[in-house]
């Protein structure tokens, strides 16, 4: 996921964070979020048992739904992924309109449609998906640049799924 | 015969649950396919496995047969349960996944088909020996030759219009008399609302209860019936409580139309389960129509025969025979199922929401079905159905004070439910009798005090 | 992500930062964001779920015990009740030793032991709780004046429940 | 015939819960009494009426009678259900109870108080026809005498201090040729330890089963067995998990010893449930003791008979007959319960504690009964079993896969619990094969690795 275009460090002031912190730690908070234009920090606490609740199902005892081979997180196996370490890559990923199992080239053995660092136009084509049998090419919606992708070739993929990240 | 090792389970909800506790009953895997608005439903997440299928919309997604398919093939099920509504009486459903070489957990298509064609379900039914509402058999005109049918199955009589729809041109007839003057009336009506005059004539029910026959075929001949359900308390034609037996049903007359019905299937070759649904009125059944799947007060049959009906429908369909014999089956005791919904016990407005606080009753002989838990979000998009609550008794009035206590202890906080509807109707004396029809329950709700 | 646009530090106000926490402890609220062109903060606060939780048994439904008759109020029908209403009264009252029926005066119709305003030392009888047809006097565990009973004649009583406050 | 119309219960948790259920399902009013550290308890507030009797300490609350009885008193209770535990067993409670005019849900007190001397109990056990441990009846002194009776008895034997206890003093002898050695061994160990050097001999149950029968008896000379239920699984003399029907006993079995502890209990003329506990090696029986209470796991032979054995004890409190026949209890399916502790499932420290979370498993045959709730405090004062999980199954293959999932579905949070204990065994072969004896849990235990 590394990304090029940055200057060499991120603008964060972390006496900022520190702040904010402290702020949290002495009040009834459990999150505060700052932001000045495109920065933004964010800084949160779990209330003790309010974490709890809504994980109110099986989670010691009871098998977790397995993901998806591959997939980076199914929805029902990280149901409280977000908030926390930044999933920005997915944003703007081009997701998968169905289920079905993802071809990344042409034929087995060709080049990849797409990889890491490479322009698209849009309505070029990133992966294609079998599913009963016909093959659905997966389009770029807008032009960009590859910045991710996030299956291989024979992988399974449900609705929704991230595939490609084209920023 | 084929061995399920892994079960999609095309539905959601608490028979998507009911089905993952069947299979892993059973040492079945399962595959939980889910909606983005379902994500983190009950039984999503104690499936084996789990595939997101499509957006909130049931179209999109639990309709989305391609996507269903597509996901019993990247996890490598070997059979599909379609429960029940969604794909569940969708012969063509039934026809791609069977074309796919995976197991279809129900009927096989053309029983499917024929039984969900109004039409083709009543000649059928009727072919096979189950009583039908008596009347013509298409258009009448000639007066004399109504007035004989009229005589033949007995007043009052209800002519209709063949074109028709929403009572016009709906016209009962309690004497001979009075039938040239109704049947120009309808006749008329007729004609003004659909410009077509042709009406038929049939046997007028006036306040029948609706009773259904629970029935079980192993496809090659052979089926059972596992007694009746009183499926009577329904509001707006919808189901809101349930029980088994009837009350007002003799073994003599359990015995008599169950064997009619299980010969029927027999004859028919009829796979896994259905249920036949009746009219009932003065000792008399007539055929409405036939549900070839799994129904939702299953459980009341369950709790009086002992017979788990979708460990049954699972075997059925690899291929076994049927576990019981009709000789083996006993009806014991009494079980009743109270249907509660996420809407205004008075209002009936849904009210979806997230579960601030549940606890379900327990104890003995008290079963609830639910994919609800603390912390859940009820989605709006689909049926505000949210628990079953199942309660035995070795007899009825058994029963029902049971009932009342599992009320009384199932707390659900977060949304309106349906609980003090239940509640209410425990405390009525008719109902605790046994005494309503199809009609009971809106006149009854008519004439509660509003909150 | 990465704009270079932006001045070194993020501009924020910690103070404005504190002064909505504030406000969110004063209040019933649990999410306050204020925004200023590109500048926004945001705090929150779990609810705390615990309020509702010991709450989860049977309310609307289920009939609450019925609390023993006259007494203010049995622990069983009002768990939730401390920290209402300063329940000062009887914070130091004499309270009950056992399950019984209590008597005020030493026969029927005969003046009470005690009323308020009245009196009393150490070891004085304030009521009497016949309990198994045994007449238990229960006495004042220190001098000082009669401010309450809690109590009427022939009315049973639990254990702990406050029957006379001397204060 | 008296009527119960309020029944005070004189105990706590789950099982105070059971009895104001069946309680309700009679109709009758509840009083929970409950210490102050019970005020939050769930059957405290569920009862019709809750009267506090004192401090967190049993002794001073659950076991104060004179607190009760004012209680049952002040709210004209009619009936004093004892449940198990704490008073149940107290004779003397028993006849203050019935000494104030108030119906006691129990035996007669003097067959408590008989069943609760150990060596009484034993006698009556004899006289009544129950096979009891052989050995000899007294003191043992005579090396011939010995000799004579263990070849009687047959070897192994047993030698045991009749002062004694704990182990010491006690010999296992397993040929005559050791016998003159042991017992002058475990004279002198005796007389070291005890200060008494008599020693007596017992036949030596190297590794037997716990079976016990529930009975019932009407008081007038009328009883009935419910069969057994196999308790072999122990953990320092707790039972952790009970089954019925026992995996090793059959229906001829079933049938003689059945017969035999309801002949027993019929000449005796006994009241009410109780429980005959024997122990079980090589097809053979040995009185152990007798329970003249409900037992914590009445639940499986309800659900293997159908009968509600809280109701029967109200039922026959009031007088009326037994409610079944012996040739009206039918024996059906197969039923387990797991007890499920607030400990940690390795070490077994008590977890007392906050339920943050609480959801039981559902669907078809799974009961639990429990009086958690989310956001209940565990007190640290009692008992720390906090719910019972019993499932049933037409076979005990089915009973085991339903409790596995049922097992999985089960979320207490807030504290350790015993449910991994439970999950460890169910996936133990010889456990499923049912090969277990009273020794079997805590050989397995010591085997388990450490977390």
């Amino acid at each position: 996921m590394a990304e090029d275009t940055q200057p060499a460090t991120m603008a964060i002031d972390i006496e900022l964070v520190r702040q904010l912190a402290e702020v949290l730690d002495q009040t009834q908070l459990t999150e505060i979020e700052v932001e000045d234009g495109s920065r933004k920090v964010r800084v949160a606490r779990k209330a003790a048992p309010v974490a709890q609740m809504p994980m109110a199902m099986p989670q010691g005892y009871a098998p977790q739904p397995a993901p998806m081979a591959g997939a980076p997180a199914s929805p029902a196996a990280a149901p409280a992924e977000a908030g926390g370490s930044a999933p920005t890559a997915t944003a703007d990923a081009v997701k998968s309109p169905m289920v079905g199992t993802v071809y990344v080239a042409a034929e087995p053995g060709a080049k990849p449609f797409v990889s890491v660092g490479q322009k698209v136009a849009a309505g070029d084509t990133l992966v294609i998906i079998e599913a009963m049998k016909v093959m659905n090419p997966i389009q770029a919606t807008a032009a960009g640049t590859v910045t991710a992708v996030l299956v291989s070739n024979g992988q399974p993929v449900e609705f929704d799924q991230p595939l490609v990240v084209v920023e | 015969m084929a061995e399920i090792k892994k079960l999609l389970i095309a539905n959601r909800g608490e028979i998507a649950l009911r089905i993952h506790r069947a299979c892993h009953e059973m040492g079945i895997k399962t595959v939980a396919v889910h909606s983005t608005a379902d994500a983190d439903a009950m039984h999503v997440r104690l499936a084996d496995e789990a595939v997101c299928i499509g957006p909130p919309s049931a179209a999109e997604s639990y309709l989305n047969i391609p996507n269903i398919i597509s996901a019993a093939e990247v996890t490598g099920a070997d059979a599909i349960h379609p429960g029940y509504g969604f794909l569940s009486e969708n012969a063509k459903f039934a026809e791609i996944v069977e074309s796919h070489n995976l197991i279809f957990v129900g009927p096989k298509p053309e029983h499917i088909r024929t039984m969900g064609d109004k039409v083709e379900a009543k000649r059928t039914a009727g072919a096979l020996g189950l009583p039908l509402v008596p009347g013509s058999d298409g258009a009448i005109s000639d007066l004399a030759e109504a007035q004989a049918l009229a005589e033949q199955i007995g007043y009052p009589v209800i002519i209709k219009a063949a074109s028709g729809g929403g009572g016009r041109g709906m016209k009962v007839c309690t004497s001979p008399d009075q039938l040239e003057t109704l049947m120009q009336q309808a006749g008329t009506e007729a004609k003004a609302a659909f410009g077509d005059a042709t009406v038929y004539m049939e046997k007028y029910l006036g306040n029948p209860r609706h009773i259904e026959f629970q029935v079980f075929g192993d496809g090659n001949g052979n089926a059972i019936h596992l007694g009746e359900r009183d499926c009577s308390l329904q509001r707006r034609h919808q189901k809101v409580l349930e029980e088994a037996p009837s009350p007002i049903l003799s073994t003599e007359e359990r015995d008599r139309m169950g064997a009619i019905v299980a010969k029927a299937m027999a004859d028919m070759g009829y796979r896994g389960a259905g249920t036949i649904e009746f009219l009932w009125e003065d000792g008399e059944f007539y055929f409405i129509e036939m549900n070839t799947r799994l129904q939702v007060e299953h459980p009341v049959t369950e709790m009086i025969t002992g017979v788990d009906l979708v460990r049954e429908q699972i075997r059925v369909a690899e291929g076994h025979p049927l576990s019981v014999q009709q000789d083996e089956i006993e009806f014991r005791g009494h079980a009743i199922e109270c249907r509660i919904n996420a809407e205004d016990p008075r209002t009936f407005t849904p009210s979806p929401g997230k579960v601030a606080a549940y606890h379900v009753p327990g104890g003995m002989h008290v079963r609830v079905d639910s994919g609800l838990y603390a912390g859940y979000k009820v989605p709006p998009y689909y049926d505000s159905m949210i628990a079953k609550l199942i309660v035995y008794g070795r007899t009825r009035e058994g029963c029902l004070l049971r009932l009342q206590r599992a009320l009384d202890e199932f707390v659900i906080e977060g949304m309106k439910t349906t609980i003090p509807l239940h509640q209410a109707l425990l405390d009525d004396p008719e109902f605790r009798e046994g005494a309503y029809t199809i009609k009971w329950l809106e006149e009854w709700l008519a004439k509660q005090p509003v909150a």
